[in-house]
């Protein structure tokens, strides 16, 4: 253990009010090496999904990443249940203690009294924590198995952990969870096949599925943006109102910046792997700093119909490169109207290095040289003693 | 174009790659055979060496045992029966790679009887009753699949739904035999037997090499003289092949009309033909090729027992006369040469497919096979 | 509980199954066909089955003879068995001029075409000279001796038309008297004679040309040149045949076992050329090729599917080294392969079987391969994994059951491959000589030029059975396909 | 003002094996030159098909069942197939597909079929016609060595410029874009906005805009026709649509997009499933959910009423039972 994570591991230890910490992590996935690549002894090369990120979440709290596609912020979440590999990283996490008992009785070392470092432990071991930490996928259509009544789907997850329960008692947590996403009475429901449903239903039943085990945090990837507006609202009502009941936390994943305003306490707006800008939503939203999180939220199109009459002015170059072909330094600055104006003071910084996480007048983090006055933060324990 | 390249050696090596799996099984099994043939014959041998000893009173038990042991000996090495097998296989490979198969015995086909030389003049046969019965298909299939395709669920396409069911479950030498019957037995209208097209050929050009009939006339004669001897063979490889044919093609062109950009070439106000052939045919072609690839090649099996039923001098003639004189050595040839055709027409359609697709031409492998 | 679903899913499947048309025609004659090869007994002859090699038993047949139903006036075969009472069959004996005689008349009427042979099979016992004494009577009351006349010093002994020992036997003896009629001897002594009796002229040359017709003429209307007269006219009437047997033995004791007056046609199907009915063998064609297509597809598809899923769900360098050796598999043309195994190893039906299997796999293994890799990327097996199932758990649960539909579908389709495979083999030569299938009857038809001979029966059923037998699991195939998800496919 | 486009009373039915579909339902409304009429919806609610519909092109099993189509006052459903092909289609009315990933067929180059109208229609040669695609292709602002690249190495953004330069090639009358945006990031959708509305100004174009995405027809639509179950419920100038909504089903749609700015309000949401268009609920078909829905509204089908000028409803709260839906737009 190095020494950093120490130093993690006690900060995390006298938080109390926060069940999961992220430092650095990290996903990559390694290119295919042609032949000729591995005889010219060329280096292997990688999809940097995910780029050592940092970040915290409270308990009853609604956490966002946000984002155009391949940015990583799906990759992100899923790592949390380790369904990507994990390339490198620290993730602190305040599991149930029956769920530390078992990892201890799977033969898991477990770090802390109360928690655990869900990237140490072996992918095959992960079984209990994801008790804890449950995904809603974005596709309702495909995230149900369409050969399984729901019954089935919902009762799948408690036979799986093995919880003491009768066969009674299972179709009454099932009853109950059905009733839990308004699915009402839940008799009609229980004998229909996935197809037999509508995509709103659908979504139900998977968020249903994702709260059966009582997780400490679920992962929502999306769970709205492929229903229709008229029933989204609801939803998004119906994961505020299962969050207030259970004592939940959300990593709430999204592109739809206006979406996130309604419900996300604290937002991470990524770009290319990276966190660019962290921080309050509200705050962020209204006023951006990074000059990503500007145009980002330059770009979002909104009800208003005088917007007609003028043209939208998006501060942005050229496209979105690849994953593969990270640009060096700053991995913004290619596409960076700042930079493009300052280039003479800042050609020495954007493409040369890295920028580090600079803590803004608010409180909020952003990843950008042209913030280089403020303090300067390294790692996440540095926001994490704010 | 360079990952064009390697898509096509890609496709050739390892279609090459299972064509000398094939050779070393085929030379597996015949040094198998023979050595179980010969070995017989050595044992064989042996007891009658033994039976006449033991008319001779001057030889000791002793004397006869060692008597016989050597020639027991003797005879394994003149049969070639000692010796590394792995070896023995590896010659036989090369053998048959090369064609170098010795001869038969008997002249069966040609006029040497040199089992090379009789492959090649059956496999001359074949292929142009085969590549000529598959021209036909590919275009009356082509021009069924399509019409079909247009309207599908009509009559023609439930007519043609249900002759893919049925060709797909016929034998064709079956529907050779019937088409002999039919139009050989009861209508003369066609020779029982497509042997003696040579000997009409070699008629004909003995005419005209006399002079007694004009260039023109000898042409035509030619030509019908072809035609009346293939009419049956080329009608019943056509017929049975095509349904399937017709069947993938409306199939994948039916999908392909369900794609978008169909629908933007019709927006485009381009003419039914148009569309159908412009964008519908062309983007289509690449499975279309995949799938009736495997179509017509596993027709080629049919075609070939059918020749036996016609006594079309081809390569399935050649096998039914190798199996009814027992010539290990002829089949041998025989099968290498068939697998040969087939992974040569795979590895064409396969270097087809690569071109036919812009996709793989610039991106990368994919393997049709 | 996954029981109930199980047997529920299958309930399910096969009221789907119904609900297709082409489902419920192939349903059918599968159950057909299913009920054809396990009662074959019941329906047909077992023995024949048996016997289908032994010559000896098919010999009382017509040979290559159509089916009856075909051919409208052809004279349809008598058969008496002795002992028996029936309208066709006198029977006498008694004693005369110190001889005693057992006689055995076969009575058959001829509307427009007469019988081709008479074969009779008795069983006979003596100890003193032994003779025979045949004749016909016509129905223009004309009377012919085919043997020596007892009351002449000419008579016919057993051992001229039966060849055993003249003087004491006891045995069967049997008679093919058109081939005996037929005989240049016989139609020296008796035939010729007794045409010229009759006002035929007849021209040396015209003796030659006997051979082949004599048993035919004895039908047919008398005229002066019956020889060389275009159109044949029959004679119509009651025929008698009539066999005398006389000896000074006065235990000599005659049995008739059968007589048959052959007709020119046979059964429902008609006979091959050595006269086997190919009912039986049509018949009996349906137990194996049921045998061979069920065994070579399930064998083939359960292992493909397998491999393949196996390949596909585990992926990495195993699938890549599985998926490749599927592929060379794939490219290898089979029949050509198979023609030289056959030729080398015995061809036991249970080889060319084995063989199939050996060749058939790979094709299912490569769609199931391509399957699980789509299945094991939807969002719901991911899903599976984030709620903590395992690996085995996804394989069994999730993706195999997506599989198995193929898989039932795909079982059907390769079914008429098999079959066919087989088919073509027999119909090489290259069969299994010992049992009886669709491609050995049209191999023994191709040798025996049934096409160039227009024995059409011989030639059309078999192959018909074969299409038939493969569409009806094609349509079955068709169906399963229709109601399974088809969107997993490619 | 002179109107490019002029829609009847168009219904458009699928005829499928169990049932008949009535995906788009007595639909009027009017285009007019240099305008952009938004059609909005939720998934199902026939603005596919409406589209479709208007170029002739609707996929069986569907067909037109009646109706007028007038683009510059000629009647377009009544010409025969081959006229309307070489009249009408491109030239008159083009099209942006939705999800320009399938609008290319992937083994032509990109350049090839742009050209393929000048081609067709046109008669230009090919060098001409390649010509004519690399200024089509410098006015979408792409480089014009684009043209000889196939469709799967363009990215998203640039796939969605070329679709849009391919419908502009013969300057038709009328550009419908049916969900130009759908598939598109943000920053890319207002690039591609910013695009259009440039084209629209500088090329005097018309535009009918189809997208379920609210905030998207606020970027672009002078005028809205807001679409439920197959009709148009309600259809008016953008300011009044968006400010001041008729119909309960628009007013509660636009309550329930969350907004990026301003103050945060509760959002509204509508109870309950679009309706099956097989076996539609009788009456009004936005009854089942209408917090308003009375007794009249479950058992008629209330008409299309112009309730001021240019602005229409379908709702028996503004229906007097006197005007018939036909007569609305006269």
């Amino acid at each position: 253990m190095n020494v950093d994570k120490k130093e993690l591991m006690e900060l995390f230890s006298n938080k109390r009010d926060i069940v999961l910490m992220v430092d650095g992590l990290k996903v990559w996935f390694p290119l295919k090496r042609g032949l000729s690549d591995i005889l010219k002894g060329r280096p292997q090369r990688f999809v940097r999904a995910v780029d050592s990120i940092s970040f915290f979440v409270r308990e009853k709290e609604t956490f966002c990443l946000a984002g155009e596609s391949g940015c990583g912020k799906t990759t992100t979440g899923k790592s949390l249940l380790r369904l990507v590999p994990v390339t490198d990283g620290v993730g602190l996490f305040r599991a149930r203690k029956e769920t530390l008992e078992d990892l201890k009785k799977n033969g898991v070392n477990v770090d802390g009294e109360d928690y655990v470092d869900i990237f140490a432990i072996h992918p095959k071991k992960m079984k209990p924590v994801r008790r804890d930490i449950q995904i809603i996928y974005q596709d309702p259509y495909g995230s149900l198995n369409p050969r399984y009544k729901i019954l089935d789907i919902l009762k799948e997850p408690l036979e799986i952990h093995k919880f003491q329960l009768t066969e009674e008692e299972k179709l009454e947590t099932v009853y109950r969870a059905l009733e839990t996403v308004k699915l009402k009475p839940p008799e009609d429901f229980v004998d229909r096949h996935p197809h037999q449903l509508s995509g709103g239903q659908r979504q139900r039943i998977a968020i249903a599925k994702a709260i059966i085990m009582n997780p400490k945090i679920v992962v929502a990837d999306e769970p709205v943006s492929m229903l229709d507006v008229s029933i989204r609202a609801e939803m998004l009502e119906l994961l505020q109102t299962i969050k207030r009941e259970r004592g939940l936390s959300y990593i709430f994943i999204t592109h739809d910046l206006a979406v996130s305003r309604y419900i996300c306490d604290r937002i991470a707006i990524m770009y290319l792997g990276r966190i660019v800008e962290m921080g309050d939503t509200r705050r962020i939203i209204e006023n951006p700093l990074h000059p990503y999180t500007k145009a980002l939220v330059a770009a979002i199109p909104e009800p208003n119909p005088s917007n007609r009459l003028r043209m939208r002015d998006v501060p942005i170059k050229g496209e979105i490169p690849s994953a593969a072909n990270i640009p060096p330094g700053c991995r913004f600055h290619p596409r960076c109207v700042e930079y493009e104006k300052n280039i003479e003071n800042l050609k020495s910084k954007c493409p040369l290095q890295d920028p580090p996480y600079y803590v803004a007048e608010d409180g909020r983090l952003v990843n950008c040289w042209l913030f280089e006055g403020n303090k300067k933060i390294e790692k996440a324990r540095g926001f994490f003693i704010m | 174009m360079a990952s064009l390249g390697r898509t096509i050696a890609v496709q050739v090596v390892s279609n090459l790659a299972a064509l000398i799996i094939i050779v070393a099984l085929i030379s597996a099994l015949l040094v198998f055979y023979s050595q179980t043939i010969l070995q017989g014959v050595v044992v064989e041998m042996v007891q009658e060496f033994t039976r006449n000893l033991a008319r001779n009173p001057a030889l000791t038990p002793e004397q006869k045992a060692q008597l016989i042991n050597l020639y027991q000996q003797a005879l394994e090495v003149r049969f070639g029966l000692v010796g590394n097998p792995i070896s023995k296989v590896y010659h036989m490979m090369i053998n048959i790679l090369t064609l170098n198969l010795g001869s038969s015995r008997n002249v069966y086909m040609g006029n040497s009887a040199s089992i090379s030389s009789q492959i090649i003049f059956a496999l001359k046969n074949t292929v142009i009753l085969f590549f000529t019965a598959t021209l036909i298909s590919i275009v009356i299939g082509l021009a069924l699949g399509l019409y079909a395709a247009r309207k599908p669920h009509g009559i023609i396409d439930s007519l043609l739904s249900f002759f893919a069911v049925l060709s797909a479950s016929l034998p064709m030498w079956w529907v050779g035999m019937l088409m002999l019957l039919v139009f050989a037995f009861w209508n003369h209208w066609f020779p029982a037997q497509s042997m003696p097209v040579y000997f009409a050929i070699q008629q004909l050009s003995q005419a005209y090499h006399s002079g007694s009939i004009t260039t023109l006339s000898y042409i035509l004669e030619y030509i019908r003289t072809w035609l009346y001897y293939m009419a049956l063979p080329l009608t019943t490889v056509v017929l049975v092949s095509i349904g399937g044919w017709a069947y993938i093609v409306r199939n994948v062109v039916i999908g392909k009309m369900a794609e978008d950009f169909v629908m933007t070439a019709r927006a485009k106000g381009l003419s039914e033909r148009k569309v159908l052939f412009g964008h519908v045919l062309r983007a289509a072609s690449p499975p279309i090729v995949t799938t009736a690839a495997l179509s017509l090649v596993s027709s080629l099996g049919g075609a070939i027992i059918s020749e036996t039923v016609f006594g079309w001098p081809g390569m399935g003639l050649l096998f039914w006369i190798a199996i009814t004189n027992s010539e290990p050595m002829l089949i041998a040839g025989n099968v290498y040469v068939t697998v040969l055709l087939f992974i040569i027409t795979i590895i064409i359609l396969n270097i087809l497919y690569v071109f036919l697709d812009p996709r793989i031409k610039t991106s990368g492998s994919q393997q049709v096979f | 509980m996954s029981k109930r679903r199980g047997s529920s899913g299958f309930r399910r499947f096969f009221s789907d199954l119904r609900r297709t048309k082409v489902g419920i025609v192939g349903l059918s004659l599968l159950i057909l066909f299913l009920g054809l090869a396990i009662f074959f007994p019941l329906i047909g002859n077992m023995n024949d089955i048996k016997n289908w090699n032994n010559l000896q038993y098919w010999r009382d047949n017509p040979k290559a003879a159509p089916p009856c139903w075909a051919v409208g006036n052809t004279f349809k075969s008598i058969s008496v068995t002795g002992g028996e009472y029936t309208s066709n069959l006198i029977e006498r004996n008694g004693e005369l001029d110190g001889f005693k005689y057992i006689s055995y008349s076969f009575l058959y009427n001829v509307e427009t075409q007469p019988p081709i042979d008479v074969i009779a099979r008795f069983n006979i016992s003596y100890s003193k000279p032994t003779y025979v004494y045949i004749t016909m009577e016509r129905p223009d009351g004309k009377y012919i001796s085919l043997t020596g006349n007892p009351e002449s010093s000419e008579r016919t002994s057993v051992f001229d038309l039966f060849g055993v020992d003249p003087n004491s036997y006891s045995g069967d003896i049997r008679i093919q008297l058109a081939s005996y009629v037929n005989n240049m001897i016989t139609i020296r002594n008796y035939i010729v004679p007794w045409l010229q009796s009759n006002n035929v002229t007849l021209r040396p040359q015209d003796v030659f040309r006997l051979t082949n017709v004599a048993f035919s003429i004895l039908h047919q209307e008398l005229t002066p040149n019956i020889i060389n007269a275009q159109n044949v006219t029959y004679l119509s009437g009651k025929y008698n045949v009539t066999f005398v047997f006389y000896s000074n033995d006065k235990n000599l004791s005659v049995a008739l076992e059968k007589a048959i007056v052959l007709g020119g046609c046979y059964g429902i199907v008609g006979t091959d050329n050595m006269g086997r009915d190919l009912w039986m063998g049509l018949m009996y064609g349906i137990r194996w090729a049921l045998i061979i297509g069920f065994s070579v597809s399930i064998m083939s598809v359960l292992i493909g599917g397998i491999y393949g899923v196996v390949g596909g769900y585990f992926g990495g360098k195993t699938d890549e080294i599985m998926l490749r050796t599927a592929q060379v598999f794939y490219s290898i043309p089979v029949l050509p392969i198979l023609i030289l195994l056959a030729v080398i190893f015995r061809p036991s039906i249970w080889n060319v079987i084995s063989m199939l299997i050996i060749f058939g796999w790979p094709s299912t293994a490569l769609v199931t391969r391509s399957m699980a890799l789509q299945i094991k990327e939807e969002t719901y097996v991911e899903a599976a994994k984030a709620i903590g199932s395992s690996s085995s758990r996804i394989l069994f649960r999730y993706i195999l059951p997506q599989v198995f539909p193929y898989l039932f579908a795909s079982i059907a389709l390769s079914v008429p491959g098999a079959i066919l495979t087989e088919a073509s083999l027999s119909f090489l030569g290259l069969g299994d000589p010992s049992i009886v299938t669709w491609g050995r009857i049209l191999n023994e038809a191709e040798v025996a030029g049934a096409t160039i001979n227009g024995y059409w029966w011989w030639v059309l059923p078999p192959g018909l059975m074969i299409t038939i037998v493969g569409m009806t699991f094609i349509l079955i195939g068709q169906a399963l396909d229709l109601i399974l998800n088809p969107k997993l496919r490619r | 003002m002179t109107a490019v486009l002029e829609v009847e009373n168009l219904s458009t039915s699928y005829y499928t094996f169990r049932g008949m579909v009535k995906a788009v339902e007595k639909v009027s409304f009017k285009l007019e030159k240099e305008e952009i009429l938004g059609i909005a919806g939720e998934s199902g609610c026939g603005k596919s098909t409406l589209a479709w519909s208007l170029m002739g092109l609707v996929p069986p099993p569907g067909r037109v069942v009646e109706g007028s189509v007038k683009i510059d006052g000629i009647e377009v459903l009544s010409l025969s197939e081959s006229e309307r092909r070489k009249k009408i289609l491109w030239e008159k009315i083009s099209m942006i597909f939705q999800g320009a990933i399938n609008a290319f067929n992937p083994v032509y180059t990109v350049g090839y079929q742009l050209a393929e109208p000048f081609i067709y229609h046109k008669n230009y040669s090919k060098k001409e016609a390649f010509e004519k695609v690399k200024e089509l292709l410098k006015m979408v602002g792409l480089n014009p060595e684009i043209e000889k690249r196939y469709p799967h190495e363009l990215s998203g953004g640039m796939k969605q410029r070329a679709v849009i330069a391919m419908a502009l090639a013969l300057e038709p009358s009328v550009i419908i874009a049916d969900e130009p945006t759908t598939a598109l990031d943000v920053v890319i959708q207002s690039q591609i906005l910013n695009l259009m509305k440039k084209l629209k100004q500088d090329k005097k174009l018309s535009f009918i805009f189809i997208t379920h995405d609210m905030s998207v027809i606020a970027e672009m639509a002078d005028k809205v026709a807001i679409m439920y179950a197959g009709r148009i419920v309600e259809l008016g100038p953008s300011e009044i649509i968006f400010n001041r909504p008729y119909h309960p089903y628009t007013s509660a749609l636009i309550r329930s997009i969350p907004r990026l700015r301003g103050p945060i309000e509760k959002l509204q949401y509508i109870p309950g499933e679009p309706p099956n268009l097989i076996s539609p609920p009788p009456g009004c078909k936005f009854n089942p959910r209408c917090q308003y829905a009375e007794e009249l509204c479950k058992k008629e089908e209330p008409g299309f009423v112009e309730v001021e000028k240019g602005h229409f409803v379908r709702c028996w709260k503004y229906d007097s039972g006197k005007q018939s839906s036909g007569g609305a737009m006269k």
